[in-house]
């Protein structure tokens, strides 16, 4: 194994690194994307909107429940997911126990990412 | 001289002690990148916060002045389009970075127990996150916020026999209205940061107890009680 | 069975050992009245805290919505008319009993070094409960809040040439108004509460190192150096 | 010097009870005075409110510093009490310095408590 090293003050480098990096994108970003004024609400026209990006993949998976059964897209499969996502560590615990977890944790992931992609490319 | 006032300060303060333990005796063998996602997101969460207080004190809260005061932040407040710009950003910054930082925990197994319930601190800052996100995205008060709270709330009511009441809980009312924004930002201003320092207060409060995993070779690593080596 | 789930959590967690030093360790000869005011007056705060969470619910700090959420809060909300009075009446109670606690920590004498740092830290809280009471106080936007305000802030106006600009600054224009509310209902919700959480961690982290003035016969009572006995 | 006691589980009941007190003060205060809905601003006609009972103290401290003079009441006593709570320690130190600290905080407790006498008492 390496030799030990501490946080302080071995590390503090990169400790100050990681938080300036952060910062520094969240500025470029809100400098290059600065957000804009919305419009004035219109209260009668019904109007379609699309959510923040990490909600995208519950309103593409919305579309895939019509009618009586948009409580599974709704709400069983996002609650669903974070359960899972909760109580990882008792799917996880045991001899195979990791190779489980990995397979649904990577399942959740997969499955998020593909829905965001597929919103984002569809209109 | 500067070691001198540190040290006056530390005998009656005394929090060298406890948090130096934790700063000297965390000895990770390398501090790897993937490492670092924890303290970044910190960091996000930290930006979100400094740059909320900022914007409260120019938003209103109201069905009438909502807009209005965006406005003014955006075009009279000294920097203050950049402030909403970086408070804006920073959530999107800080969903990523706790993804990021829970595959790094996912992969390196520290999820199990005896740290279980870190992983469940964890997984609630992700949520509050979200919860935060979604009743930020009303603030504004601009059609696409109005109608994206009026569908995502309207989710709600797709369960069965408690629906109607969820989403009118959700609203204040029937409809999206002045009441619900008055909700919403009380949620995201106070009970949503609040729960969000508690959770983070005990998530620290176990690292600091039982180590980082694979940070000390004689350490807690594979300890079958818990709280090791600190 | 009790105690297995809290022993579980308590291997996880590792909360017993440092607070149960706290609870068992810290042992006052005999806990007479007045060293309860410390612990009532974090009490009241904490009354103070969750009714205000809940108002917070219902209140638009708005100059033409906060007077009829008021009202809204006083005849519709249910219990609002309690939770307002019992929000409004702990402010009250927590001054009396902040200086209760001053006058007992003063006359044991345990205001004095090594204990200085914790005096400053329990006066601040004074300073930033009576700041609260200020800004609260414009809050109802009715006639005796507004001229209270206008009253209050004009007496920054009388010092010599900042005065001027200090006024302008604490009222957000040169009338106190719409944006002077929103100014002081951020400070009141969320710059002095988030103040007041960090003041009272480090005036709880210094008792729980220097333990309580002659609490221990054997203990730190005398110290000179400071944090002895814990 | 008596038996030691701890603050668990010996004296629980004593915390408890303190802190029911102050919940049963509050409630009780509530119930017996629950706070009005005021009037209507009139942002025309000047209007001399009376503050909260903790600041009335200034508010009569206030009519002794009349015109030019006002800063004294307004900022220098108010600030100059706070800066010696503040820094009561470093008066308290040494030999005879707890009768000094006593002193001037007795002076300060005085003053505030018959300025606020005062102004009950007036109108």
């Amino acid at each position: 194994m390496a030799k030990k090293r501490s946080l302080y003050p071995d590390n503090m480098d990169k400790v100050f690194m990681a938080g300036f990096i952060v910062f520094e994108a969240a500025l470029a970003a809100a400098l290059l994307y600065p957000p804009a004024i919305g419009q004035k609400i219109d209260f009668v026209a019904q109007y379609q909107p699309r959510p923040e990006w990490y909600f995208l993949w519950i309103y593409r998976l919305l579309r895939y429940f019509p009618g009586g059964l948009a409580v599974i897209g709704a709400v069983v499969i996002p609650a669903g997911f974070g359960l899972l996502i909760f109580f990882m560590p008792y799917i996880g615990r045991g001899g195979n126990g990791h190779v489980k977890a990995s397979v649904i944790g990577a399942g959740i992931l997969a499955t998020v990412i593909a829905l965001t992609l597929v919103a984002v490319f569809t209109v | 001289m500067i070691n001198l006032i540190l040290n006056w300060f530390d005998r009656r303060f005394g929090i060298k002690k406890p948090h130096g333990e934790f700063l000297t005796r965390f000895t990770p063998d390398r501090l790897s990148f993937p490492y670092c996602f924890g303290g970044m997101a910190f960091t996000a969460f930290l930006i979100s916060a400094a740059t909320g207080l900022m914007l409260s004190l120019y938003y209103v809260p109201s069905g009438k002045e909502a807009l209005g005061s965006i406005a003014q932040i955006n075009r009279h407040v000294w920097l203050g389009w950049l402030v909403r710009g970086v408070h804006k950003w920073s959530a999107s910054i800080l969903i990523v970075l706790i993804t990021l930082h829970a595959m790094r925990v996912f992969i390196s197994k520290a999820y199990r127990p005896p740290r279980e319930l870190n992983w469940m601190a964890g997984s609630l800052t992700l949520f509050i996150t979200l919860a935060s996100g979604f009743t930020g995205y009303l603030l504004p008060w601009d059609q696409k916020a109005y109608w994206a709270t009026t569908v995502g709330t309207s989710m709600a009511g797709t369960v069965p026999y408690a629906g109607g009441a969820l989403v009118k809980l959700l609203r204040g009312g029937r409809a999206v209205s002045g009441a619900t924004l008055t909700r919403f930002y009380s949620m995201h201003t106070l009970w949503l940061p609040f729960m969000m320092a508690l959770v983070l207060w005990a998530h620290f409060h176990m690292i600091k107890k039982q180590g980082l995993k694979g940070a000390n070779p004689n350490g807690s690593g594979n300890a079958a009680g818990g709280n090791g080596a600190l």
